[in-house]
């Protein structure tokens, strides 16, 4: 029997070998070589996974914390690598290695023909190695690892196609964007060194208190309670990874990617890890309220204003990233709540139905060469079959269809808001309530143009329209499934159960969940309860809306672009955010930068002081140097005053 | 079986000694030069090896000491040995020279003569910069060189008065003169300008730029790698023992200048133009974290938080001191091979270098990225220790320390961008030819180095903790 | 009493005549003035019971030094007008500098140390001294070594004098004392073998 | 008075009666030599100098010993001196001969009064009588006088010669002054009587012997070249052959040391917080005065002559902190000035060629491309000049600032490093200048120097950085003679 | 006033050495006036000497005024060869003329 404690390690290495396989040697084994060796990695990484899985969920294994090695020493504090196994990893791992894994298959077809296959494939690995080093850790130093890990990685592959001009830009875009997160994130990990003197989760949990009585002054003059300052401070690094307003603006442009990766990165696993990082510091953000409704303003906002824009997105990888953000929104609304195990549900069933949008995208954008503009498709419902099916099924659980995975998810987060009690909460639960009308009505506007309706696109492209090969067809099919019953049957477990026994900690006063729970008397009831509350019309009226508008009377949407032009041109420039920080941040630091250097470096360092007093000095030297005259007659008064000088010093001083 | 050597000596003699056969074989016979070159390089990183594997971790006292009378009259000895502190240092000097060895193979091809002087401080350096530098190198080395002048002579100044009061020149005892506050503030203030300027921290940095856009290559590394430590390397051991009560005082300052460094740097970063420009005020902000590492420890003793911190800061301005020469002198060899080809550092020149040197742009990306403190490079321990340690000493320093996330990652990427990526910019590029074996060998090498550290930094600071309790202890104890 | 009579004659005769040195246009005058400041000074000199050096100042300095410096002037052909141009506009910085400068020697060389510690008329030497003999008699044998050096001296400005200005002309016949020296039997004399007149 | 006469031991002053003597030799001698054979006076002149050293050392007493009634001492100090005076003088007598042969003044005279001069090196350095100092020095100034103007035809040594002639006369007419009144006062003219003397009365007459000390501190001064009475220096180093710039600016340095030691520390150092003070105010004008202007030169020899006055300052701190130890290090500091000198100067001789007098600094242009040993050579002299360690000139100034230090003069420690500082400024620009200029076209063609010269100046060069590294041995004399 | 006095003499002396530095100051020509303003300024110290000689009733002072003369007599010969070689070289010994070496 193997111990577990090599199969968690052989988790995370299974996938890094396959990505250095296939990344040094790439060359040598050639492009089949390159997707086996990673798919089986991957494949292995995602078999022990459900092991764990099987292990924490129906073996009931204890919690496993321990360190795989001591990174550093230093000061006492002691740096470690290690691994904290618990139901919240174990369902991470199982659902990043299993999204991984069919987007790994999918990828074999979707960059068949791209030139950096073999980079391509050991890039997602490597993803799949930093993602789960990240799940794993049982320190903050691992991962923030992991989270810069993973940020590199989503870095790489979002500028993969690097002759684009505009994926380089959004890569570095990406990267910065996170860079800030992770500004506030070292600082709140900083936060939590300084005052517990660990890094260790538990540790850091256990000695919480220190946190919560301490204070400090950040503006001189008022006392900050530390732990709400270290939430914050955390979550701003969380709002980096998991795009959450302001920081969301990489996320519509990382879509420059490959498909492959914005389903599996910027959909399924990676931008969760700000709901997973702040899942795991439960026992953290729950001591402070401060912390949790600045969590649920911010969601809330996101959920909402960022679904708005995703309705007059035309690309539509921008439409699915939209919708990202909201249903991210969604996750942090959850957190805010208290409903962290909402939000790791959320997350889950998520995880699956938007890898599977992105994918079902990816197919028609495959089948479309390549064509991204949803104005200009239609009617692929009987040129794609099964793309158009998993793409409703996709949809449906989006948008919360009674039954659908992200029904149970979605209305777990509307209770739980509903019944939250930190301030903020009324806002957040009017926002996710109207989102559920707007997620419906982008979502199903995007089916309709492009599965239904007259076909828009060129001739060409209509002559070569066609299902795409089953190494995209069959990973959506894998994911269609558990989008459909994954919610069904794992509501229980996740939610009530004791899954997250150990790993979340919700106070008794945040009732939230336990107001989730006392509407839920197992799952085809939940469904039906669905049906008393105000979500499942609204999602029904976003439909019909959706219907109405685009496959109905299709003139009629034109004529409310124009009506509306100024909310339109607001969402259309998606708030201006771009456009604010393209001049406020980017334009002024290039400012400064030129400022600094051509001011203060060059004019006053080198010019002022540097090349000033040596210009001074030969210049003095220039002029007293005319003392020595050439007359000898001058040359003996110098000798005569000197010696006078000192005479008259001596005789007379 | 190395108990007993005099390693050293042989360890400093034996570079003076090549560099002398070096001289004479030079001109005559260059590639047998070089070869002569490459050799003694590695003896002498072979017998640095030995101070590491022998090192006694347990001491924060000297070890492998060797002493001689030198100067009797002013009872100046030959005094030569290691701490935890200095230790890394030497091991980083003797691997950056092999590096600068193999990276410099064709260059030493003409006039070797003078390149194996490259050993020593700072006439050498002048040669350096001199010989084989562009055109504007003659300002560059006369700056360089009055500014190292500058801050040397002040930093004699106090040496000797130490010596009136001590009667000695040893380090060690200046470590235990009683000194009033005064008389250390003037001391702290003639240390700091020598090593301010060494460093080089804000103002007194402008050299550094200038210097590296003129230096060849290898003269940059040696610049980076092992130069700039001096000025680390003397807070470390000067200023902090010696005036602990007038750094505590004056730590502001240092912090004010470190910061400044940190970010206004940054922000000059950005808009460079000049590869090498860039690399080089990159390196001056990173070096803001090794004198903000030193220089934080008077708060964070101070801080009502417990004293835990202060030794991170330290060690992890050491490390960031040693990772900094391996990173720092990685991307210039990474434009000294661009160089090579194009003969422009012009960032303007270039565009989608990765569509023709692919593997070449592989290890640019890496260093960028280790530039930019990406967990698991070395580039990241050094920051993350002292940011960490930083926010118990304030907020504020802790905020703009870590600016250095976003504006390291700024400049570091927009040069990837503009050089690494994108579609072939111009014929030149065009024709460029990825790195061969020998490139391919000491960027390895270097990638390795970075990886390492990064990934496992224990056994450099292990060998740090007594010497740097040591220092605590020092710096706890009021000299007045 | 005939002492101070004399003292103040001579000692004004003496700054009379060195300030016409100093003051006169043409340098030849200011070499016969400085020729006459030497006579009266050694007159002092002789009142100070220095009559050796009285003598050697007569005989060096106007029988040797001053003559040369004459003989120097009128060889070089000097514009004597240009020579004392700007003569007024510098007067007064000279006279000021000068008085400052007696301001201050007065004010040290008549205070306490000169005027009371040494104040004293030393008493006459008698009439057999000879000022000459004692000076002999220390030089020889006290002063011996600053004696051999200023001999030195001497010889140094013998040799840089000639080597200075002695020049060859082509012109004039001159004796290479080292072509002299070097000369040889068969240079100047040349035996012709003849065979004997046969008569 | 002079009833008894008592031959004086005569030993001490061996030396120079060998030099005397000798000398007179040369001279005979050369009279016989043709003009192609003067090598021999060369080679005579050289032994001279050797002989002498070996006098020295032969007669080299433990401890001191006087003669001639006291006049004459010869002590540690004097050994030293004498000893260092010579072997420059060697160096300059042997780098000098292409260069006097190039200019046609390849006399043997030039000899003769380069060994003139350096007996009243001798004679001053041994001096312990106002008397024989200033003989002495006269004999010094006398020779050097001609020396200058050796070089008939040249209008600007003929120039410097008679600036020097003038002013130097005036400074000794003051010096005299001086002594005059010290013999008023104390009645003698030996140095130590004279310090007895003042000793005791030293509380009565602080004023008038204040004022007799400013007489002998000025002439000490314009001896030395210290700022205001530096002003021959610039225009005499420029003006004469270079040959004799480079006896000027080497073994007299170390005459005029010995005659400051000689005055102010062995005669007036009762009035050492005096002389002190003066010094003081001249150490500051010359070191500030000295480096700022050489900034502005384009002469190298007469750079190297506003160099020299900033390190007379340099020099004067030693002595003005008047400690032992701040003696010792003066005379440090002298001993490897001259010898640092020597190199800068020969280096210059060497690049004299026949028709192509170097003196200009662009005259070095990128003689790193034609000539790299000399140019290396060079770069070390200036290195040594600036201070840069590891030189000699380094360790010098460590050790004068250090007696500076010692004294609790730190701001006067922090000024002398400000201003080499700007002194660095002008040798790197010289470095600069041979290493990254383009050469002219003259200068393009390698040297071939004799091998005697080359390697004489080789080691001359090389010892700057041996002294530099251990400099105890030499050091270690030098305070040996203040103890 | 009317007894002679040490001082009367120092004083005479420093008189003739006050003309000499005029002289100097004043005579911005003529090199050979100079020479003789120095001459003066010999005399004085001379004169100096001799006054303490005489009151001291010491030697010493007069031995070194014959030293003195020595020398100047010998500094005469070598300060007007000079003067000759100069003059040769420059047709002037005006002092404003010789200023080639200068700054």
């Amino acid at each position: 029997m193997v111990d577990m404690e090599s199969i968690y390690l052989a988790i995370p290495l299974a996938s890094l070998a396959g990505a250095v396989i296939a990344g040094f040697f790439g060359k040598q084994i050639g492009r089949a070589g390159a997707h086996s060796v990673t798919i089986l990695g991957v494949g292995i990484s995602f078999l022990l996974s459900l092991v764990v899985l099987k292990d924490v969920v129906f073996d009931g294994a204890a919690v496993y914390n321990q360190s795989l090695y001591t990174w550093m020493v230093s000061d006492g504090i002691r740096f470690e690598v290690g691994f904290l196994i618990d139901g919240l990893t174990a369902l991470m791992m199982s659902v990043v290695t299993g999204v991984s894994l069919a987007v790994h298959v999918y990828t074999i077809g979707y960059m068949h023909d791209d030139d950096g296959y073999q980079r391509f494939f050991s890039y997602i690995s490597l993803f799949t190695f930093s993602m789960l080093m990240l799940v794993m850790s049982n320190n903050f130093l691992q991962l923030f690892f992991g989270w810069e890990a993973v940020g590199l990685v989503s870095y790489l592959l979002i500028g993969f196609w690097f002759k684009r001009e505009t994926a380089i830009y959004a890569n570095m875009k990406a990267f910065l964007v996170n860079r800030v997160g992770d500004f506030g994130f070292l600082l709140g990990i900083a936060v939590v060194l300084m005052f517990t003197g660990s890094l260790d989760y538990y540790e850091v949990f256990d000695r919480a208190d220190a946190l919560l009585y301490a204070t400090m002054q950040v503006i001189p003059g008022v006392d900050w309670s530390v732990i709400t300052l270290a939430c914050i401070l955390l979550f701003v690094g969380a709002m980096g990874k998991s795009a959450q307003v302001p920081l969301h603006v990489w996320l519509p442009d990382s879509m420059e990617g490959p498909t492959p990766i914005s389903a599996l990165i910027h959909a399924a696993t990676m931008v969760t890890a700000g709901i997973f990082m702040v899942a795991r510091m439960s026992p953290l953000f729950e001591l402070s309220t401060t912390a949790l409704s600045v969590v649920i303003v911010i969601g809330a906002t996101t959920a909402f204003f960022m679904g708005l824009v995703g309705i007059v997105q035309n690309d539509i990888k921008r439409v699915v990233a939209y919708s990202t953000l909201s249903q991210l929104g969604y996750m942090t609304v959850a957190l805010g709540a208290s409903a962290y195990s909402a939000a790791i549900f959320h997350l889950m069933t998520h995880a699956f139905f938007k890898a599977l949008l992105f994918l079902a995208a990816g197919s028609v954008i495959i089948a479309m060469h390549h064509e991204q503009d949803i104005r200009k498709m239609g009617g692929l419902k009987k040129y794609m079959p099964i793309t158009y099916w998993v793409s409703l099924i996709g949809s449906l659980a989006l948008i919360g269809f009674p039954g659908f995975s992200g029904y149970f998810s979605k209305d777990a987060i509307l209770i739980a808001t509903q019944n939250a009690n930190v301030p903020g909460a009324g806002y957040a639960y009017v926002c996710v309530l109207l989102g559920v009308f707007v997620t419906a009505f982008y979502s199903f506007r995007m089916f309709f143009l492009v599965f239904h309706g007259e076909e828009r696109m060129d001739k060409h492209t209509r002559e070569h329209l066609h299902e795409t090969p089953w190494v995209v067809t069959a990973p959506l099919i894998a994911l269609a499934i558990p989008s459909v019953i994954i919610g069904w049957i794992t509501i229980d477990e996740v939610l009530f159960g004791d899954l997250f026994k150990e790993a979340i900690l919700v106070f008794e006063d945040h009732g939230a969940m336990a107001a989730v729970g006392a509407a839920f008397h197992g799952s085809f009831n939940f469904v039906i309860h669905g049906f008393a509350g105000p979500a499942v019309y609204l999602a029904g009226a976003g439909v019909f809306a959706a219907w109405y508008l685009y496959l109905k009377k299709p003139e009629l949407a034109a004529q409310f672009r124009q009506k509306l032009e100024l909310p339109y041109r607001i969402l259309d420039n998606k708030y201006y955010f771009d456009r604010f920080n393209e001049i406020v941040f980017a334009a002024t630091a290039r400012g400064v930068g030129q400022v600094l250097w051509r001011l203060g470096d060059a004019l006053m360092i080198d010019g002022l002081v540097v090349n000033g007093s040596a210009r001074l000095v030969g210049w003095v030297s220039g002029v007293v140097r005319h003392v020595q005259t050439g007359y000898l007659n001058h040359y003996a008064f110098a000798m005569i005053s000197g010696l006078i000088l000192l005479l008259g010093w001596v005789v007379l001083g | 079986m190395y108990a007993d050597w005099p390693l050293l000596s042989l360890a400093i003699w034996t570079p003076i000694l090549g560099g002398i056969l070096v001289l004479f074989a030079g001109d005559r016979e260059p590639s047998g030069a070089r070869k002569i070159a490459l050799v003694v390089s590695i003896v002498t990183f072979l017998l640095t090896l030995p101070l590491y594997t022998q090192f006694n971790t347990e001491t924060h006292l000297m070890q492998f000491v060797e002493r001689q009378p030198w100067i009797a009259a002013f009872n100046i000895e030959y005094y030569l040995g290691i701490d935890g502190i200095s230790m890394p240092l030497i091991l980083l000097t003797s691997f950056t020279t092999v590096i600068v060895i193999i990276s410099a193979w064709e260059v030493i091809q003409y006039r070797a003569s003078q390149y194996m002087a490259a050993f020593p401080m700072l006439i050498p350096m002048f040669l350096v910069i001199g010989v084989w530098g562009g055109a504007n190198r003659i300002y560059a080395t006369l700056k360089f060189f009055l500014y190292t002048f500058i801050g040397s002579v002040l930093m004699l100044v106090a040496l000797i008065y130490m010596y009136t009061q001590s009667g000695s020149f040893a380090i060690f005892d200046f470590h235990h003169l009683q000194l009033s506050l005064s008389e250390q503030v003037l001391i702290f203030l003639a240390f700091l300008v020598a090593f301010a300027v060494k460093v080089p921290m804000w103002p007194v940095h402008t050299w550094l730029p200038d210097a590296h856009v003129e230096a060849p290559t290898g003269g940059s590394v040696i610049l980076a790698a092992i130069m700039l430590k001096i000025g680390g390397y003397g807070f470390l051991r000067f200023s902090l023992p010696i005036t602990p009560d007038a750094s505590a005082e004056l730590d502001w300052l240092i912090i004010t200048m470190s910061l400044t460094a940190v970010v206004y740097i940054g922000f000059v970063a950005l808009v460079q133009r000049d590869m090498k420009k860039l690399i080089a005020y990159s390196s001056i902000a990173h070096m803001g974290f090794v004198t903000l590492g030193f220089f934080i420890v008077f708060r964070i003793v101070n801080s009502g938080y417990g004293e835990q911190g202060a030794a991170l800061a330290l060690e992890g301005g050491m490390v960031q001191m040693v990772s900094h020469g391996f990173i720092s002198g990685a991307l210039f060899l990474c434009v000294g091979v661009m160089y090579d080809r194009m003969h422009s550092r012009q960032i303007g020149d270039y565009g989608g270098v990765a569509n023709t040197m692919p593997v070449f742009a592989a290890f640019m990306v890496f260093f960028a990225m280790a530039n930019a403190g990406l967990p698991g490079t070395s580039g990241f321990v050094g920051e993350f220790m002292v940011i960490l340690a930083s926010f118990k000493a304030s907020f504020w320093i802790a905020f703009l320390a870590a600016l250095t996330l976003i504006l390291g990652a700024a400049y570091t990427l927009w040069m990837v961008k503009r050089v690494i990526y994108g579609e072939v910019a111009n014929d030149n590029v065009a024709a460029l030819t990825d790195i061969n074996k020998r490139e391919f060998l000491f960027l390895a090498i270097l990638a390795l180095a970075v990886l390492a550290l990064g990934l496992w930094p224990d056994p450099l600071v292990e060998v740090m903790h007594p010497t740097i309790d040591n220092l605590l202890n020092h710096i706890a104890n009021p000299k007045i | 009493m005939i002492e101070t009579v004399i003292f103040y004659v001579f000692a004004v005769s003496t700054v009379i005549t060195a300030t016409a040195v100093v003051t006169v246009r043409n340098p030849v005058h200011a070499a016969l003035f400085l020729v006459l400041t030497f006579f009266t000074s050694a007159i002092i000199w002789l009142s100070l019971e220095a009559e050796f050096l009285a003598i050697s100042l007569v005989l060096v300095y106007v029988g040797a030094v001053m003559v040369l410096f004459i003989f120097v002037v009128m060889m070089l052909d000097i514009n004597v007008a240009r020579l004392r141009e700007g003569f007024v506009r510098y007067l007064p910085l000279g006279l000021l500098v000068a008085a400052i400068m007696l301001g201050l020697m007065l004010s040290v060389v008549t205070s306490d140390v000169f005027v009371l510690d040494l104040a004293s008329e030393p008493v006459p030497k008698p009439a057999d001294y000879s000022n000459t003999k004692a000076l002999g008699g220390v030089l020889y044998t006290e002063y011996v070594f600053a004696f051999e050096i200023a001999a030195v001296i001497l010889l140094v400005a013998i040799i840089a004098a000639i080597s200075l200005t002695m020049r060859k002309r082509s012109q004039t016949k001159y004796q290479n004392p080292t072509e002299q020296i070097r000369v040889r039997k068969a240079d100047r004399l040349r035996v012709v073998k003849m065979p004997s007149e046969d008569k | 008075m002079t009833a008894e006469f008592v031959q004086p031991d005569l030993m001490p002053a061996l030396p120079e009666m060998v030099m005397l003597a000798m000398t007179c030799l040369v001279l005979l001698v050369d009279l016989f030599l043709p003009q192609e054979k003067r090598g021999f006076t060369l080679l005579l002149s050289v032994a001279t100098l050797a002989l002498v050293i070996a006098a020295v050392i032969a007669v080299a007493p433990v401890g001191a010993v006087s003669s001639f009634g006291g006049s004459f001492v010869l002590d540690q100090l004097a050994v030293v001196l004498k000893i260092a005076t010579c072997a420059v003088t060697i160096l300059v007598f042997v780098y000098s001969r292409d260069y006097l042969a190039d200019n046609d003044i390849y006399k043997g005279e030039y000899y003769v009064l380069g060994l003139f001069a350096t007996l009243g090196m001798m004679v001053m350095i041994s001096a312990h009588s106002f008397l024989l100092v200033y003989l002495g020095l006269e004999l010094l100034s006398l020779s050097l006088y001609a020396m200058i103007a050796f070089n008939r035809n040249s209008l600007s040594a003929s120039e410097s010669a008679m600036k020097y002639f003038v002013l130097g006369a005036m400074a000794s007419g003051l010096l005299l002054y001086g002594i005059s009144i010290f013999y008023g006062i104390t009645g003698t003219l030996d140095l130590n009587q004279v310090g007895i003397s003042i000793s005791a009365q030293f509380a009565q007459h602080p004023v008038a012997l204040g004022f007799a000390l400013t007489f002998i501190v000025v002439g000490l001064s314009f001896k030395l070249g210290a700022v205001p009475f530096h002003m021959w220096l610039p225009d005499i180093y420029q003006g004469s052959p270079t040959s004799v710039t480079l006896f000027i600016g080497t073994a007299p340095k170390i005459a005029g040391f010995a005659m400051a030691i000689r005055l102010l520390v062995d005669g007036l150092g009762d009035l050492q917080v005096d002389w002190s003070q003066m010094l003081l105010a001249l150490a500051i004008a010359s070191m500030a005065i000295g480096n700022i202007i050489a900034i502005a030169q384009t002469n190298f020899k007469r750079m190297l002559a506003y160099s020299t006055i900033s390190h007379v300052g340099f020099i004067l701190l030693g002595i003005l902190s008047a400690t032992a130890n701040g003696y010792a290090s003066a005379m440090f500091y002298t001993i490897t000035y001259a010898i640092t000198a020597s190199v800068a100067f020969g280096v210059l001789l060497v690049l004299n060629r026949k028709g192509f007098e170097a003196e200009n600094i662009s005259d070095l242009s990128g003689l790193n491309d034609s000539n790299p040993w000399y140019a290396a050579l060079l770069a070390i002299a200036m290195f040594s000049m600036a201070g840069v360690p590891p030189t000699v000139g380094f360790y010098a100034k460590l050790s004068v600032l250090q007696a500076v230090v010692q004294i609790e003069m730190i701001w006067l420690a922090v000024a002398a490093v400000l201003f080499s500082v700007i002194g660095l400024f002008y040798y790197l620009r010289v470095i600069k200048v041979m290493y990254f200029d383009q050469p002219l076209p003259e200068q393009t063609t390698t040297i071939k120097e004799a091998l005697d010269v080359k390697l004489l100046l080789s080691a001359n060069s090389l010892s700057l950085i041996l002294l530099g590294m251990f400099p105890s041995t030499l050091m270690a004399y030098c305070i040996l003679s203040f103890s | 006033m009317m007894t002679l006095t040490l001082s009367h003499y120092l004083i005479l002396a420093a008189v003739l050495f006050s003309i000499s530095i005029a002289g100097i100051v004043i005579n911005r020509k003529n090199i050979i006036i100079l020479l003789m303003s120095i001459e003066l300024m010999l005399l004085s110290v001379n004169l100096n000497f001799i006054a303490f000689s005489h009151y001291l009733d010491d030697l010493a002072g007069q031995v070194f005024v014959f030293f003195i003369l020595t020398v100047a007599a010998a500094e005469a010969a070598i300060g007007l060869a000079i003067l000759v070689v100069l003059f040769r070289n420059k047709r002037s010994i005006n002092v404003e003329d010789i200023k080639e070496l200068k700054w």
